[in-house]
């Protein structure tokens, strides 16, 4: 048992004890969730302590760290040749800070879940159950066990905003399964593909391990996904293409992608506070990490050939979803629209095949990991106090609450890339890179990165916007003396669960390095894997 | 001299029949007689192929199973539609629709 | 060859070791009928026990033939561990049923139900093991009248009793085209061992439009008892009529015996190149297509759970044809699926029935609200609910998974198109099932209850029984390969 | 070396100090309103700043020295401190600007409620404005550009209870952030091409950028479309912050900060930081985009002062004027002489503070002689004042000297730097010859209608006769107070020559343009240092004269025609008409061209807004009605199949056998007749 599957399953175990406590003692739920996760923190700082930079991994079997390997199912399907699938897990310069970034949002939302009063047996059961799924499919390194966590993700979360969410709480929750589901299992055929086309050198059988399958060497030749002398074609697509083009469709949703991006903002505005919170800061994430260990890494050739549209859907997603941003008069769902267009820099930097590119594109994807996080805390404090997020019924915060007014200016100033904040050097980096992949002749136009820095003058315009309307003027609130009352400031637990993110958007906008240094060798070992494909 | 075609002939006349009986009448007794006719239909079939198979007469052994089992299905089928009867008071198949979409 | 009288006896004789199971269960037939006959005043639950006494001992036979396979009673019966891997399962889907009926149906002495019930899975055991005509169509026959009976057994209303009426017609029906369709194969070919070399010679021989004829007669038969497109319609019907005991029944085990032969015959007929070979092969691919569309777009819609149910395992039937399409040689993953396919309807229907008990009825709209007051069924039925859509980790994404498995596996030799459509078609349908199979959390954990519904906690048998079956469910589908080594080691 | 400490710890301490200050004001809050910490650090950053970074390295060897910020794909980039004649000089003029105003701001904002919030902001802006003036990395320099214009946006809006200040900082905060853009751009751009920021690599003599190649690095072909376009970018960049034509909506509006606040940042060092930036990476230009540069600099010189004349809000004038001034600047580089333009911007800098400072205690006292009065008028309108000389005779000598100056009056030092502006365009354009002569008649005009409407300000304020007069007796009308005063007779005393070089005529012997040579290639023209200067203190001098006449004699031409029927004096007769004709025009064309502004270029800022806005929403709904449509129809439409396949299932026991038997005989009938 290593330290990675400790990591991984001590949630199931905080899952076991909240459900063996019986619900006279509900109050302890919150606090063990809290512990486990304070623990699951310490463990990945532990990670990312002992973590050796100079190793790149991606395809490099030995260049994983943390490495756990066990063969878990062993099947013979007789002429079908052997199951092999194995408990496989590690983590590289591209998993590694995502792990940390998404125990720092399970400790935030816990934090943010401090007073949910209703059934919170099942919630916290819950949480923590989502919480095992998503730190396995960030270290699991075998396609099935991936796919394992990637779908158990979808259960909890499911219930969560189900059962706790707003008032079309039903309507989001299945329509945020459905769309994910819907990626998913086409992703499973393609998986299964996978499978027959690669053949683990050692044993000689069929395997699921990821590892093989970013290795040319191992594909049979004349399988379905093979990759030289592959004549397979699917309505007259190559294989390989459309083998890339369905895995990616399942990241792209998570990511999400216009126009594959609308269960976002119904599943955020629905969602509790908490779950808001784990949605943007992990599991949009998940697309992206996937785009990166899945998509480019198994299929480099077709990522070298289909990055230009890549790209292109990156600049209209992040063009698209400022505009929307721009639009909305509900906070929280202009937040949502935000975050679709901030993880379109993701795309647009990963598609960039520019080392600037990749490594903006993970900063981009912590940053705006926490910070969204933040985000979504700030728009949950105002609705637990009056239960309105409308815009326009607020005036005037500024002189009500400056704590809270305060924070929400560095949270804004942060996320619109306000240099000295994480998301600056993210989006700056991916445009650069952006910009660079002329040089490098990945085939990126620059009006592409133009494109991109409108998003950044959007963001600024939607963001200020807000807090223009929000916080300054005379005050003027909709619910009148009322109001005026809830609307108490900051209290301590919610300043202690901003203020980490808030210093910590400052301290990686101060020194990335804690960031690049860890991912710069995998994101170099990336674009080596796929520069011979350019 | 009768050949097997005119048995087969025959047989199908029976079965198609039988077919339009199930399909068209309008009392489920009639339905069963039907259904009586169609393995009657495939009953005779049997028996003339039975004549080509001189080594373990599968046609004719097939033949005497099938009387019985049809019997005992029709069995079967008078008990539950006299069940039935009992509660809708018509054995007309178009009244009784409680079951549907 | 021979045919002295001493020497068929003699064969006879020495094939009855490989007969002791369904001999027991012939005895225990004969023994439940007196029972029920003359011990049931005095003592309730003789027939019950007399059932599972059968039952049991069937089940040690069945277990101590386990290793040895060959064919007896002149080829009629055949013995291999498809045949007896299918017994199990259906010996031991059987008793859950027997247990079923007496929890639920113990009120007035109905002991001759248990001795019906025997008689089922004889027919079944028969089905499951033969590859003769003969004995496929009693085995089918068998089945059919004991189910038709069993519909009707407990009929006080008028749903059941048009639910009996309709099974035994239609089912009569269907067998009655069958048995036309057989007699031509059998004209054809003049032989009713559909393995046999001569059988398959006659086919090659046969003019097409006969055989198609014959083929298409055949497969309503067959399709009748597996109930898919287009022999589906009566399914939604009964199953939502009979007693919930009984539908657990149907929708489970006569699938068993059906698709156990259904492999066998699909496997002889396509091992060549002809007509009638390619005919089964475009058939399967196409019914199979269309049921799982039709089973799951018609379940859409439905407001009763059983009848949901029923479409819902029309979906199920369409995936089994998938994985009888791509039944090679090693069969351990059909196996695999019709074992998580039994224990997850089983597991529902229970818990459709411990609901009904609660709340007296089986529409979706009365579970609103149930979740918080019974929240281990509810999650247990939730679990199993995923396991149905095929999500990990559950038994019933494992077994999807190896139905695709064997699948692309073929698509892969072959570049068949239609098979790429079947599967994109098969995960497809499985996101549209998560709609419907949903709407159980959706109505329990969701929704909130207007009217108050007074929940009687008890914890019964069944329950335990169904539990044990949830947990098997997430084993499984952790861990496949303890179920799949135990099915994969005695083919080596 | 007058400090133990190397120029480098120097200038690093010079810009912490005020971080540390903003940090404990964050802290303390409400508890220190004194602002002492404020003023205490920029006191020791000034102190530094002169004697540890200024005096050792100007007009010696430039340093440098950098260290290891982070390292992506195989580039590293560093963050470091270089200081050379440029930088220290800049770096001094921001200390020795903050200083004073510093000081004066302890007076003018007391009292405020917010006032700790004032402070920290303050700070916080001269950190990074003193960092922007060191940066040795283009992304580093680019972070303290983007924090000035975030003080900038905290300062505007310091009264954010105010509409029109939230609306004003969050305009200038946009319109800044284009420039940004630019600039984000233009870096990338650069490190595209060449893979590093490090201005030194880039633009010393040995740079990429060198003119003269040396061979140590391959040096850039500066007509490349590219670096055309980087440059362009910077320039861009350059535009927003200094707020150059059709970029320079905000500042106006940015008048609604405090004024001490405008003094400092939107007139004497935040906006000078775009023409800083263009001297830094002047090697970067080719003649293509300094060519730009100067007619977008003469359009803004030239705008700037038409709507400087139409003005009365005296800060709107000031911010005007300020364009204006900036616009010279851009001239300055455009024409290759970045040295005149960085001296106009140290002399700029203070005086257009200390007319600033003088307007801000005008206003104080305004303001708390109308609050006694209680009287209710716009306190920042000049036709309200008037006549207060004999009140505030002390800022009223302040302003003159700082007028002056910025007239370019003999003896002051914008005498000096706008001369050298001037003259240097004047040989630049005889050089090049052909129309490029309109650019220096064009500057001339416009000194002078800068020595104009500087004239006019002063006139109205000072002259004449107070307008409420009658309540002057009962209430009595205060002398600036002294924390007020010291800052601004100090930084009157800094807007004369003698600061900047003894001769009190020529510019070339003054000290910056010794030091910062551009070298220049145009020949000197010695005519041209003689009749410009005259030329200009001449127009000076009449248009104050005319002023005179209209302002304060009240014998305003376009308000009381009865001149006009003198038709005895045919002098007056043709002065009026002169000044009917070329007066009336003159202001006549300000007053359109203000409407202009206000309606054609701000407009087009407003109408964009508005048009992004409609275009979001419109985004919106299609995102909402089509997108999301589609998905919820598709839905729909899988239910609508469901629904039609429960056709079947009517419940006719003869229609469900008829259905699956008849679809067996289709399939027979199809398989056979295929």
């Amino acid at each position: 048992m290593g330290l990675l599957s400790i990591l991984i399953f001590l949630p199931l175990v905080a899952t076991l004890l909240i459900l063996a406590i019986p619900s006279s003692a509900k109050a302890t739920y919150k606090y063990i969730a809290l512990c486990f996760t304070l623990l699951q923190f310490g463990i990945s700082l532990y990670l990312y302590g002992n973590f050796d930079a100079k190793l790149g991994g991606i395809e490099q079997m030995d260049a994983y760290q943390y490495v756990e390997q066990l063969a878990w199912i062993r099947m013979d399907l007789g002429t079908v040749g052997k199951l092999e699938i194995d408990y496989f897990i590690g983590i590289d310069g591209i998993s590694l800070p995502l792990i940390v970034l998404s125990t720092l949002v399970m400790l935030m939302s816990v934090g943010a879940s401090w007073n949910i009063d209703k059934s919170p047996k099942g919630y916290f059961a819950l949480l923590m159950i989502l919480n095992m799924a998503v730190m396995g499919v960030f270290s699991a390194l075998d396609f099935f066990l991936f796919y394992v966590f990637y779908e158990v993700m979808l259960l909890p979360l499911y219930f969560l905003i189900g059962i706790w969410g707003g008032a079309r709480r039903e309507y989001a929750a299945i329509k945020f399964f459905i769309y994910t589901l819907l990626g998913s299992v086409l992703m499973l055929l393609v998986i299964v593909g996978l499978y027959f086309s690669v053949i683990n050198p050692a044993t000689g059988a069929h395997t699921f391990n990821m590892l093989h399958m970013m290795n040319p060497a191992n594909y049979v030749d004349g399988s379905f996904f093979a990759h030289i002398t592959n004549y397979h074609e699917v309505f007259g697509i190559p294989a390989r293409l459309i083998g890339f083009i369905v895995l990616f469709f399942a990241f792209a949703i998570k990511v999400p992608i216009v126009p594959l991006h609308t269960w976002l903002p119904d599943a955020h505005v629905e969602a509790p506070t908490p779950v808001s919170i784990i949605l943007a800061g992990v599991l949009l994430k998940v697309g992206g990490y996937g785009i990166i260990r899945v998509c480019y890494s198994i299929f480099p050739d077709i990522a070298a050939n289909t990055n230009w549209w890549l790209a292109l859907i990156g600049v209209i997603s992040i063009v698209y979803g400022a505009l929307n941003a721009l639009a909305q008069k509900d906070l929280k769902r202009m937040i949502a629209y935000s975050s679709v267009s901030h993880m379109g820099f993701v795309l647009l930097g990963i598609a960039s095949l520019t080392a600037e590119g990749l490594a903006g594109a993970m900063f981009q994807m912590v940053s705006h990991g926490f910070l969204s996080a933040a985000l979504f805390f700030l728009v949950g404090v105002l609705y637990d106090r009056v239960h309105d997020r409308y815009i326009y019924n607020f005036r005037g915060l500024a002189s009500l609450m400056p704590k809270y007014t305060a924070y929400v200016a560095i949270a804004f100033f942060a996320s619109l890339g306000l240099p000295g904040f994480s998301a600056f050097i993210g989006e700056a980096f991916v445009i650069i890179g952006a910009f660079n992949a002329e040089s490098m002749s990945t085939g990126i136009p620059r009006w592409m990165a133009v494109g991109g820095s409108i998003g950044i003058l959007l963001s600024a315009a939607y963001f200020l916007w807000t807090l223009q309307r929000m916080f300054f003027g005379q005050t003027r609130l909709q619910g009148g003396q009322a109001w005026q009352e809830a609307l108490t400031d900051l209290n301590t637990r919610e300043q202690v669960v901003l203020f980490p993110t808030v210093a910590l958007a400052l301290l990686l906008g101060i020194m990335p390095s804690l960031v690049f240094g860890n991912l710069n060798a995998s994101v170099i070992q990336l674009i080596d894997l796929i520069k011979p494909y350019l | 001299m009768i050949s097997l075609t005119h048995f087969l002939v025959v047989s199908a006349c029976i079965f198609c029949i039988g077919l339009y009986a199930v399909l068209a009448k309008r009392n489920t007794i009639m339905i069963l007689v039907g259904i009586e006719l169609m393995i009657n239909a495939a009953i005779l079939n049997f028996v003339a192929f039975g004549k080509y198979d001189k080594i373990n007469y599968g046609g004719q052994v097939f033949a005497l199973f099938a009387i019985v089992l049809a019997a005992a299905s029709v069995a079967v089928g008078l008990a539950l539609i006299l069940n039935v009867y009992r509660h809708f008071k018509t054995i007309n198949p178009q009244d009784i629709h409680e079951l549907k979409d | 060859m021979n045919v002295s009288i001493p020497h068929i006896l003699d064969q006879i004789i020495a094939s009855v070791p490989l007969f002791k199971p369904e001999l027991v269960l012939i005895i225990g037939f004969i023994v439940c009928i007196f029972t029920a006959l003359f011990f049931e005043k005095r003592w309730k639950n003789s027939t019950f026990i007399a059932c599972m006494v059968t039952l049991a001992f069937s089940l040690y036979y069945l277990i101590d033939q386990m290793p040895n396979t060959g064919t007896g009673f002149s080829g009629m019966w055949l013995v291999d561990p498809l045949s007896t891997y299918a017994r199990l399962v259906i010996i031991c889907s059987t008793l859950i049923i027997a247990i079923f009926l007496q929890q639920r149906h113990s009120k007035k002495n109905n002991g001759d139900v248990y001795s019906i019930l025997l008689a089922a899975t004889l027919g079944m055991h028969v089905l499951s093991s033969t590859s003769n005509w003969l004995m496929a169509f009693i085995g089918i026959e068998m089945v059919s009248i004991a189910s038709y009976i069993l519909v009707g057994y407990f009929s006080q209303n008028k749903v059941q009793s048009e639910a009996a009426m309709k099974y035994v017609l239609f089912g009569s029906v269907c067998a009655a085209v069958m048995l036309y369709g057989l007699s031509l194969v059998y004209g054809l070919t003049g032989n009713l061992d559909f393995q046999s070399a001569m059988h398959l010679q006659g086919l090659m021989d046969a003019p097409k439009a006969i055989i198609t004829l014959a083929l298409l007669f055949i497969f309503v038969g067959i399709g009748f008892k597996l109930s898919f497109v287009p022999f589906h319609v009566w399914s939604p019907d009964v199953y939502q009529g009979a007693p919930t005991a009984i539908t657990a029944f149907l929708s489970t085990i006569p699938k068993v015996g059906a698709i156990v032969l259904f492999a066998r015959l699909y496997q002889s007929w396509t091992s060549t190149a002809f007509y009638f070979s390619e005919l089964s092969t475009w058939f399967i691919i196409g019914v199979a297509i269309v049921t799982m569309l039709i089973g799951n777009l018609a379940a859409l819609r439905q407001q009763d759970v059983k009848r949901m149910m029923a479409y819902s395992s029309i979906g199920h039937t369409g995936l089994l044809l998938m994985a009888v399409f791509a039944y090679q040689d090693a069969f351990s993953y059909l196996l695999f699926y019709i074992v998580a396919y039994v224990v997850m309807n089983l597991a529902s229907f229970i818990f459709i029935d411990q609901i009904e008990q609660q709340t007296g009825s089986t529409s979706l709209l009365s579970y609103a609200g149930l979740g918080k007051k019974m929240p281990l069924l509810f999650t247990a039925f939730t679990l199993v609910a995923v396991s149905l859509i095929g999500i990990p980790p559950t038994v019933g994404f494992v077994a999807k998974l190896m139905v695709f498995t064997s699948t692309f596996s073929f698509f892969q030799s072959s570049g068949d198109t239609g098979v790429l459509v079947m599967l994109i078609v098969g995960a497809l349908t499985s996101v549209i099932s998560l709609f419907f199979y949903f709407k159980i959390p959706l109505y329990a954990f969701l929704r909130d209850t207007d009217q108050p519904v007074a929940v009687k906690k008890q914890i019964s048998v069944l329950l335990c029984i169904a539990y044990t079956l949830t947990i098997l469910v997430i084993l499984f589908g952790i861990f496949p390969n303890w179920l799949m080594a135990y099915l994969s080691t005695s083919f080596s | 070396m007058l400090l133990p400490i190397s120029p480098i710890i120097a200038s690093i301490l010079v810009m912490l100090f005020p971080l540390v200050a903003s940090v404990l004001q964050a802290m303390l809050g409400k508890k220190a309103i004194s602002g002492n910490m404020a003023l205490i650090a920029i006191l020791g950053s000034t102190i530094i700043s002169l004697f540890g970074v200024f005096l050792p390295v100007w007009n010696s060897t430039s340093l440098q020295q950098k260290w290891e910020w982070f390292t992506i794909g195989d580039h590293t980039l560093h963050v470091g401190i270089l200081v050379n004649n440029l930088t220290a000089l800049m770096q001094l003029v921001v200390c020795v600007i903050a200083l004073p105003v510093h000081i004066y701001s302890r007076a003018y904002m007391k009292g405020d409620s917010g006032i700790h919030r004032y402070w920290m902001y303050l700070s916080l802006f001269c950190f990074a404005m003193l960092g922007l003036t060191v940066s040795l990395n283009l992304l580093q320099l680019y972070i303290f550009w983007e924090l000035v214009g975030f003080a900038s946006y905290l300062l505007i809006g310091f009264w954010f209870t105010k509409e029109t200040a939230a609306q004003a900082n969050k305009k200038a905060f946009l319109i800044n952030r284009i420039g940004d853009l630019g600039f984000l751009i233009g870096i990338a751009l650069v490190y595209a091409h060449c893979g590093t920021l490090d201005l030194a690599t880039l633009f010393n003599q040995t740079g990429f950028f060198k003119d003269i190649d040396i061979g140590l690095i391959s040096s850039i072909d500066k007509n490349a479309t590219w670096v055309t376009f980087a440059g362009l970018a910077f320039f861009l960049g350059a535009m927003a912050k200094s707020a150059q034509f059709p970029l320079h909506v905000w500042l106006p509006d940015a008048m609604e900060g405090p004024t001490s606040v405008s003094s400092l940042i939107h007139a004497a060092t935040m906006v000078a930081a775009g023409v800083f930036l263009l001297c830094t990476v002047f090697p970067l230009f080719n003649e293509t985009v300094l060519l730009i540069i100067v007619i977008i600099g003469t359009l803004t010189a030239l705008s700037g002062a038409l709507f400087a004349l139409g003005q009365y809000d005296i800060k709107k004038v000031l911010a005007f004027s300020t364009i204006s001034q900036l616009g010279f600047m851009m001239v300055g580089v455009g024409i290759g002489a970045w040295d005149a333009a960085m001296f106009h911007l140290t002399t700029h800098a203070f005086f257009k503070c200390l007319l600033f400072l003088c307007a801000g205690a005008l206003i104080h006292e305004m303001t708390h002689w109308k609050a006694k009065a209680q009287l209710d008028f716009d306190p920042k309108d000049l036709r309200h004042m008037g006549g207060l000389r004999r009140f505030m005779p002390k800022t009223f000598i302040c302003m003159v000297i700082a007028s002056l100056s910025l007239a370019g009056f003999p003896s002051t030092s914008g005498y000096l730097s706008k001369d050298s502006i001037v003259i240097t365009a004047y040989e630049w354009a005889s050089h090049l010859g052909g129309a490029y002569v309109l650019i220096p008649i064009l500057l001339i005009i416009i000194s002078i209608l800068t020595a104009f409407y500087i004239g006019r300000l002063i006139l109205k304020v000072f002259f004449g006769s107070f307008k409420y007069r009658s309540h002057i007796k009962t209430i009595k009308f205060h002398e600036a107070p002294k924390a007020m005063l010291i800052p601004m007779v100090f930084l009157a005393a800094a807007s004369l020559f003698p600061l900047f070089g003894l001769s009190l005529a020529d510019y070339h012997s003054s000290w910056i343009m010794q030091t910062l040579d551009a070298n220049t290639i145009y020949p000197t023209q010695a005519q041209a240092h003689l009749f410009i200067p005259a030329l200009l203190t001449g127009g000076a001098i009449l248009g104050w004269l005319v002023g005179w006449s209209w302002y304060v004699k009240k014998k305003y031409p376009l308000s009381e025609n009865n001149r006009l029927v003198h038709f005895a004096n045919k002098q007056g007769y043709l002065n009026e008409f002169n000044e009917s004709i070329f007066v009336k025009g003159t202001l006549e064309l300000s007053r359109i061209l203000y409407i202009f502004d206000q309606y054609m270029v701000d407009g087009i800022t407003k109408f964009f807004s508005w048009f992004v806005r409609g275009l979001s929403a419109a985004v919106y709904w299609f995102d909402k009605y089509i997108v999301d449509g589609l998905v919820n129809s598709f839905a729909q439409a899988t239910y609508y199949i469901g629904h039609l396949v429960r056709h079947v299932q009517n419940g006719q026991l003869q229609g469900y056998l008829g259905f699956a038997l008849t679809i067996v005989i289709l399939g027979i009938l199809y398989l056979i007749i295929t």
